[in-house]
């Protein structure tokens, strides 16, 4: 735990206040198990999630219903700390980086075995490393999102893939140390070696089910054995069963956990597409806990004796901006009057979940690179009414896209929001021609690829605490979702990429998101708390901001 | 050989276009014996307040429709959806607008989707028959197998498939998902009807004087032909105005919410039914009495219009 | 007969061709595709292209099509874009489901719908006939997603005596032989399975079976009110023949005949009613299988599902004229 | 005494609010065993109800039946339901007017007929089936075993009346009604028919009721006519009475308006003007008075009463005089 300290424990004090009626809730499970022991029968907890599963090998997802399993039966080399962003240790105890940030050194922990009984050491490690770079078809390759998007490319790009790899080798140092060798320095390290993706997987195992062969069969692709029936990670639980026919997935303990034992026996996830279906298995009992809950169900859930969990505020609801779309949109003013005409605060209470806030920036309160200094535009219906007219822009006509047939954390009812949007701009005097488009059918391309719209709603979930995952993703260079050409942003973004002291790199983030703000590429609005609902009978569960819970801690009472 | 299934609904319509055999005079006579019929006067009763509701709801809207109101939004959250207050007879639905308003509206939208959908449907449906009835041989083969193949398809699955295809769903989707189940129907309907007038003795009768084709066509065949049609729009109405709430509810119907249409209003409020139950009851009570209503109009115009029945 | 049915079938080949050639040009023209659904948040144009060379969705249509046929001959439909499993395995899977419910509730529609249009007819014009006839016409008004979700609303959320959704318990730990949760109960002997099915099966069945069972009411009554006044019955009272053997040899076979079209024609609407009805059950049967295609743009998934739409229309078609004849003397000659 | 005695017949239709409708109206006549019977008129003079109301097949709501039908000494109109089903196919038989609606298109003729055996007779299926060849082939149809198991449709229209024959006969009844049982069929197959239901009933104790608006049936068959006129009888007599010597002006407007061998080649067909629908109700005088070309002003005052004439019964002020029958059409 050399490095780990400084940097991180701020934000922990910050994600943890939020966390903090939940976190006491888990201190008192704490100490009730004390008296029951580990080791013994801890009952079977049934989880409503809202949807399948691609496959269970890590790698090759990038999708929260897939890793909310994945994390209770694999471990990656950095962890979270419950409850927050914070990384602590996972398979490896220290991590240091050398050489300007392109080396990084794994400490590892002893006495790991994988499910399979393989052994965990650096050579394993190495093995994952390499597997992934080496990763052999387009198919596999096309699959493999996050190890694509953090490390740039493959040894060998497939198919359409592009980009120089950043990864070069990875060398064991005896059985309990791991070099891992970059071509060049990168921000988002070490918190992203913390993503699910990266979950280390038993060499024995991948290689016995083929881990690696993925292959496309009439637009589509199948997995190996490995990822269908034998994941094999060092985590808490072990893998039993998918069962498609009844739509459940079982996950049974692993005795031989390196950690804490899991208190319960088994976990079951039951997939339930159907919110108000998930609601009423609750109360019914036949399941304990779900995710997501409607904001509308907040109160009627609780009023049945349920616990709704607020997850800290890990996301952002924003109304971008594409300046090629409407040259009056060049003008700053009119995007201010934009930020100006917007009743944030009652969007969060009408629309959005308990807890939902209106915001200025594009990050968290608990990330480095937040900074209450930067310009703010309250709201104000004279104020953007005056903006208006100053740049001449008083009969403006905005073509404002909105998806549909999508439902996020952040934005529970796209229609919804948007209609509370127009009618906010409507008030000001800015016509609005509001265009639906179905999230997977036409609105991705629509906005982020060919830039139809003057102005449209999306959002982002960050993925790992780090701002480049947020405002980098956004404004980090030329994307025809917003139509700007601002150097000295995108320079700004990339050299907060690049730096390796924390304290430098938090003070270059600072930096850009001042920039953003004063040039306002999209309007910041609003961010909410994505929540879980349980069953009273269940303790131990930590709303995490990444979605990050894990299960190894719960128990749940007997009825 | 035609399967079984196909040539029973073909045949239920051909039962139906029989019907208007006998011609205008049959009309009167029909009328007479609904007035006289208890079930068809209710239905008649509900379809004419529907339709003068949905003219007139603009005028009655207390508040506009497609505004949302600072004093509802002030107290709107996805808990708590405001109650009746001074000047917002049943509150607020769930996204800030006047519930009252938007209800009354909502008759308007929901009888533009029936009457638009069933209107596509006769015009299309009867445009097809007409051309199959009038010219016969291979265009009405044609035309006829073609209808087939619509008619052998179960009509929701036909809509959903339809409104599947299209790119994006609105307004118009719905209308056009919903009026592809009517058009065979009708097709088909007009052609039987016209084939049974053809050999009516009026129509040989003005053939037989010399009368041109189109004229027969125009002035003799199709006047007559039409009461059948006019049976079966009634019916068609609807189901097509629950058809197009089973569209908004599996996510093809319209997804502007500032459209105020029945379907729609109950598919998305089926959550808040907690918070505010008659966000949800209130549109599918609207729903269920106007479907019955066409219904009960359109089942005691067929029963009034059957031969057999008649005494 | 052999000749007649493998002949219908061997007609519906050429429809299945174009069908198949529609669909596949269609879906491939809308905007969106598998590639933008399977991105989610992470969707750039970059990772699009990418994720499209991999899928082989960058080649040129009938490249695909040629591709698509040649497996689907062998019965490879490919796997699903959502979970990547086989397509054929999940449509099984979804077979079953929706058979199992659409069987109930045609038993339901069928056991409830004859008694009761016969009933109807019998005592025209009184109270019960009265109270038959209006409910078949609020039956056929009410939105079925509604009936459904209120059913839901007052048996599980309310009263806690139903459960709201699914097919099976996870607590039921059955062995999977046919797929037919009730079936495999009563084949493994772990009846516990079996009535949790059943358990599971009442309220979907109910909710489904309220159109067809008002449609057969209503056909019954009035085909049994047009037997009642033909000749044939009244010779067989002239025989002197017992009440049971005349309403049962002469009523209501004749009557039923108009009726088991009717049934056939209600159980090619109910799997599509079962769209609805699965959707609000979440059911996993085919229903949810194509509302999730939908919206996922699965194109594997929905080309097999299309087909196998098309497959079983044909199918039932020809199962009704089976029957017919099998009912009906007259149509054996007419063949 | 008479096998079959009914007294006073009358059957009124209606339901609530509505008009009653006599159809009818105090008819009584008697069969006797082995005598066969005529009951002639229009259609809706009320033959096929008297029939119908023999047999106990009325419609239970809406219809109100009194009056007297006694079988050999029991009352038919009290009898409960289940005893009248005994009766019927026994005792009762009955061969309706349309052999195609009235066999069963969806069962085998051979189930149709055994059924009324085994109902009544008891028989097992073997002996039922046995018996039923017997019958077929009795009634002559040919190939009987086969014919069997064929269904209604596959059989001509002469060959079903046959096999509805062979229904009604098949328990020996004593009494057999036969409602029009040639109108639906070709005029070649109807003397064939006819002459079959003279084999049948001739040298057996079977009594037989015709029922028929042709006068040519009854020519052939009948020992006694009764002719109704709106639910009355107007005139009964010995069938070669009644021929030779038509006294009702409906009886003589019967015979006149069909053609006959015996008379002149310039005669003209007279048939009887106008329709049911000008009739008057009993109650205000003679129904047929509208339409009869004797009426006189008493006929509209008081209805005539059936009265016995001579050898018959007559109901008539001013009947058709027996001598100028054939003079006045010259």
């Amino acid at each position: 735990m050399l490095h780990t300290g400084k940097k991180r424990v701020r934000k922990a004090a910050l994600i943890g206040l939020a966390g903090a009626l939940v976190v006491s809730v888990s201190a008192c499970a704490e100490s009730d198990r004390g008296d029951s022991g580990s080791g013994e029968s801890g009952g079977t907890l049934v989880f409503g999630a809202a949807g399948k599963p691609k496959n269970f090998d890590p790698i090759f997802n990038d999708d929260g219903e897939t890793f909310r399993i994945q994390r209770q039966m694999y471990d990656t080399l950095i962890t979270y700390k419950p409850g927050t962003a914070e990384l602590e240790p996972g398979l490896a105890t220290e991590w240091e980086p050398s050489n300007e940030g392109k080396t990084w050194t794994f400490t590892l922990r002893e006495d790991v075995k994988f499910h399979d009984g393989t052994d965990f050491n650096a050579e394993a490690v190495c093995a994952n490393f390499d597997r992934w770079h080496n990763l052999p078809s387009a198919a596999a390759q096309s699959q493999a999102i996050y190890y694509g998007d953090v490390f740039g490319g493959f040894a060998e790009n497939k198919g359409d893939a592009t980009g120089e790899p950043l990864y070069k080798s990875c060398e064991a140092d005896g059985e309990n140390t791991a070099v891992v060798n970059l071509g060049k320095a990168k921000g988002a390290f070490p918190d992203a070696f913390g993503l699910t993706s990266f979950s280390i997987s038993s060499p024995t195992a991948m290689e016995k089910h083929n881990a690696d062969e993925v292959t496309q069969t009439g637009g589509a692709f199948s997995y190996s054995d490995y990822a269908n029936k034998f994941p094999t990670g060092t985590g808490p639980f072990k893998f039993e069963s998918y069962k498609p026919q009844n739509n459940t997935v079982t996950l049974v303990r692993n005795d031989d956990y390196w950690g804490e034992k899991a208190k319960l026996d088994k976990v079951v996830f039951k997939i339930i597409e159907d919110e108000n279906a998930r609601k009423q298995e609750l109360e019914a009992g036949s399941i304990q806990a779900y995710d997501f809950p409607s904001p509308a169900h907040y109160q009627s859930l609780e009023d049945n004796g349920q616990k709704i969990l607020s997850r800290p505020n890990f996301n952002i609801l924003y109304l971008g901006i594409n300046q090629e779309g409407n040259p009056k949109l060049k003008d700053v003013r009119v995007r201010q009057a934009i930020q100006y005409a917007i009743n944030k605060k009652q969007l969060a209470q009408n629309q959005l979940p308990r807890g939902a806030t209106g915001r200025d920036q594009f990050l968290p309160d608990t990330l480095d690179g937040f900074t209450k200094d930067v310009e703010k535009f309250p709201y104000s219906q004279e104020d953007a009414k005056r903006l208006l007219k100053e740049a001449g822009a008083e009969n403006l006509t905005l073509k404002f896209y909105v998806p549909t047939e999508v439902s996020r954390p952040y934005l529970p009812n796209p229609q919804a929001v948007g209609g509370a949007i127009a009618d906010d701009l409507e008030k000001v005097g800015i016509k609005v021609e509001t265009v639906l488009r179905p999230w997977n059918g036409g609105f991705k391309d629509d906005v982020q690829k060919l830039g139809k719209q003057d102005i449209h709603l999306l959002g982002w979930t960050g993925d790992y605490g780090d701002a480049g995952n947020f405002i980098g993703t956004f404004f980090g260079r030329e994307k025809a979702e917003f139509g700007f050409n601002n150097p000295e942003i995108f320079d700004a973004l990339s050299r907060a990429d690049a730096t390796v002291d924390d304290a430098e790199q938090k003070k270059d983030y600072e930096e850009a998101a001042q920039k953003i703000a004063e040039f306002i590429p999209a309007v910041p609005l609003t961010s909410s708390p994505a929540a879980l609902a349980v069953s009273p009978k269940v303790h131990g569960i930590v709303p995490s901001p990444l979605t990050d819970e894990r299960f190894s801690t719960v128990t749940v009472e007997e009825s | 050989m035609t399967p079984k299934l196909l040539q029973r609904r073909r045949e239920r319509i051909d039962e139906l276009a029989d019907a208007g055999d006998a011609g205008v005079s049959l009309a009167k006579d029909a009328l007479r014996r609904m007035r006289a019929n208890p079930v068809a006067i209710t239905g008649a009763i509900i379809v004419a307040l529907f339709v003068v509701l949905a003219i007139l709801a603009p005028f009655l809207a207390p508040k506009d429709p497609r505004t949302q109101y600072a004093e509802l939004k002030n107290q709107l959250t996805p808990e708590s959806i405001p109650g009746p207050m001074p000047g917002f007879l049943l509150g607020s639905d769930q996204y800030g607008y006047d519930l009252f308003s938007r209800l009354l509206v909502g008759a308007q939208q929901t009888l533009i989707v029936g009457v638009l959908a069933t209107l596509i449907g006769v015009a299309v449906g009867c445009t097809l028959g007409g051309l199959a009835g009038a010219f016969g041989g291979w265009v009405d083969t044609a035309l006829m197998r073609f209808t087939d193949i619509l008619l052998s398809f179960p009509s929701i699955l036909l809509a959903i498939s339809v409104a599947a295809l299209f790119a994006e769903t609105n307004q118009w989707t719905v209308i056009i998902a919903v009026s592809m189940v009517a058009i065979p129907v009708f097709a088909r309907l007009l052609r039987g009807a016209m084939l049974a007038q053809r050999h009516s003795d009026h129509v040989l009768a003005a053939t037989a004087l010399g009368v041109r084709r189109r004229t027969v066509v125009f002035r003799h065949i199709l006047p007559n032909a039409l009461t059948p049609v006019i049976v079966q729009a009634t019916l068609t109405l609807a189901t097509s105005i629950i058809d197009a709430a089973a569209l908004s509810f599996l996510g093809l119907g319209d997804p502007d919410p500032s459209r105020a249409e029945w379907g729609l209003m109950l598919a998305e409020s089926q959550q808040f039914i907690e918070v505010k139950p008659e966000l949800a009851f209130l549109p599918a009570a609207a729903i269920i009495i106007v479907a019955l209503g066409f219904t009960l109009l359109g089942e005691s115009l067929r029963e009034a219009l059957d031969p057999k029945k008649r005494r | 007969m052999l000749r007649f049915i493998v002949r219908r079938l061997l007609q519906a080949i050429p429809t299945l061709i174009v069908l198949s050639i529609l669909i596949f040009a269609w879906l491939r023209a809308l905007p969106g595709g598998p590639a933008t659904a399977m991105l989610g948040d992470r969707w750039t144009p970059e990772r699009e292209a990418q994720l499209n060379a991999a899928l082989g969705l960058d080649q040129p249509i009938w490249v695909q099509y040629w591709k698509f046929l040649g497996r689907a001959i062998t019965g490879d439909f490919g796997n699903s874009t959502v979970t990547g499993l086989p397509v054929i395995e999940e449509i099984g899977r979804g077979f079953t489901a929706t058979v199992e419910l659409s069987f109930f509730a045609m038993v339901v529609a069928i056991g409830l719908g004859i008694p009761l249009g016969y009933l109807a007819a019998r005592y025209r014009g009184r109270l019960l006939d009265n109270l038959t006839v209006v409910s078949t016409l609020i039956g056929v008004a009410v939105p079925v997603f509604f009936l459904g979700f209120l059913a839901k609303w007052v048996f599980s959320s309310q009263l806690g005596i139903l459960p709201p959704s699914g097919r099976q318990d996870v607590e039921i730990n059955s062995t999977s032989v046919t797929g037919f949760v009730t079936l495999d109960g009563l084949l493994t002997r772990e009846f516990d399975a079996t009535i949790d099915g059943l358990v599971h099966l009442l309220m979907p069945a109910l909710v489904l079976a309220t159109i067809p069972m008002a449609v057969i009411v209503r056909i019954t009554r009035a085909s049994v009110l047009d037997v009642l006044d033909e000749d044939f019955v009244r010779t067989a009272e002239s025989k002197g023949l017992g009440t049971a053997t005349i309403r049962r040899r002469h009523v209501l076979r004749n009557a039923l005949l108009p009726v088991s079209t009717t049934i056939g024609l209600q159980t090619g609407l109910l799997l599509a009613g079962a769209v609805l009805t699965e959707k609000v059950f979440v059911w996993g049967g085919l229903g949810s299988l194509l509302a999730e295609a939908i919206e996922l743009k699965d194109y594997p998934r929905l080309q097999a599902l299309i087909l196998l739409a098309a497959v079983v229309y044909v199918v039932v078609n020809l199962l009704v004229d089976i029957s017919y004849a099998i009912i009906d003397p007259r149509v054996r000659v007419g063949r | 005494m008479a096998l079959l005695e009914v007294r006073d017949l009358s059957v009124v239709f209606g339901r609530k609010r509505q008009k009653p409708f006599t159809a009818v109206d105090g008819v009584s006549f008697s069969v006797a065993a082995g005598q066969t019977v005529g009951l002639v008129g229009e259609s809706g003079c009320g033959k096929s109800v008297t029939s119908l109301a023999i047999m106990g097949l009325l419609p239970k709501r809406g219809v109100r039946v009194s009056g007297s039908v006694t079988f050999d000494g029991t009352e038919l109109l009290t009898l409960s339901d289940k005893q009248l089903r005994d009766r019927r196919g026994r005792d009762l038989g009955m061969v309706f007017q349309d052999p195609l609606t009235s066999l069963n298109p969806v069962i085998p003729i051979g189930l149709q007929v055994t059924e009324v055996l085994r109902r009544h007779r008891g028989l097992d299926h073997k002996k039922a089936q046995a018996e039923a060849t017997e019958l077929l082939n009795k009634v002559g149809i040919p190939d009987p075993n086969r014919r069997l198991s064929e269904y209604p449709h596959q059989l001509s229209g002469g060959m079903r009346q046959r096999a509805l024959i062979a229904i009604a006969l098949a328990c020996q009844p004593r009494l057999l009604i036969a409602d029009e049982p040639t109108t639906a069929l070709d005029v070649t197959i109807q003397a064939q028919i006819l002459n079959l239901l003279k084999e049948l009933v001739a040298g057996t104790d079977t009594a037989l009721i015709m029922i028929t608006h042709d006068l040519g049936v009854v020519a052939g068959l009948c020992d006694e006519v009764n002719v109704l006129y709106a639910g009355r009888v107007v005139e009964r007599a010995a069938r070669h009475e009644l021929f030779a010597d038509p006294r009702h002006p409906y009886t003589h407007g019967l015979l006149g308006s069909i053609p006959r061998l015996d008379s002149a080649r310039s005669a003209k067909l007279a048939p009887i003007t106008g329709s049911v629908a000008d009739n008057i109700p009993w109650a205000d005088g003679c129904a047929f008075a509208p339409r009869c070309p004797n009426a006189l002003q008493g006929c509209v005052e008081q209805p005539p009463e059936l009265e016995t004439q001579d050898t018959r019964l007559l109901r008539c002020y001013n009947p058709v005089l027996p001598a100028t029958t054939a003079a006045k059409e010259g």
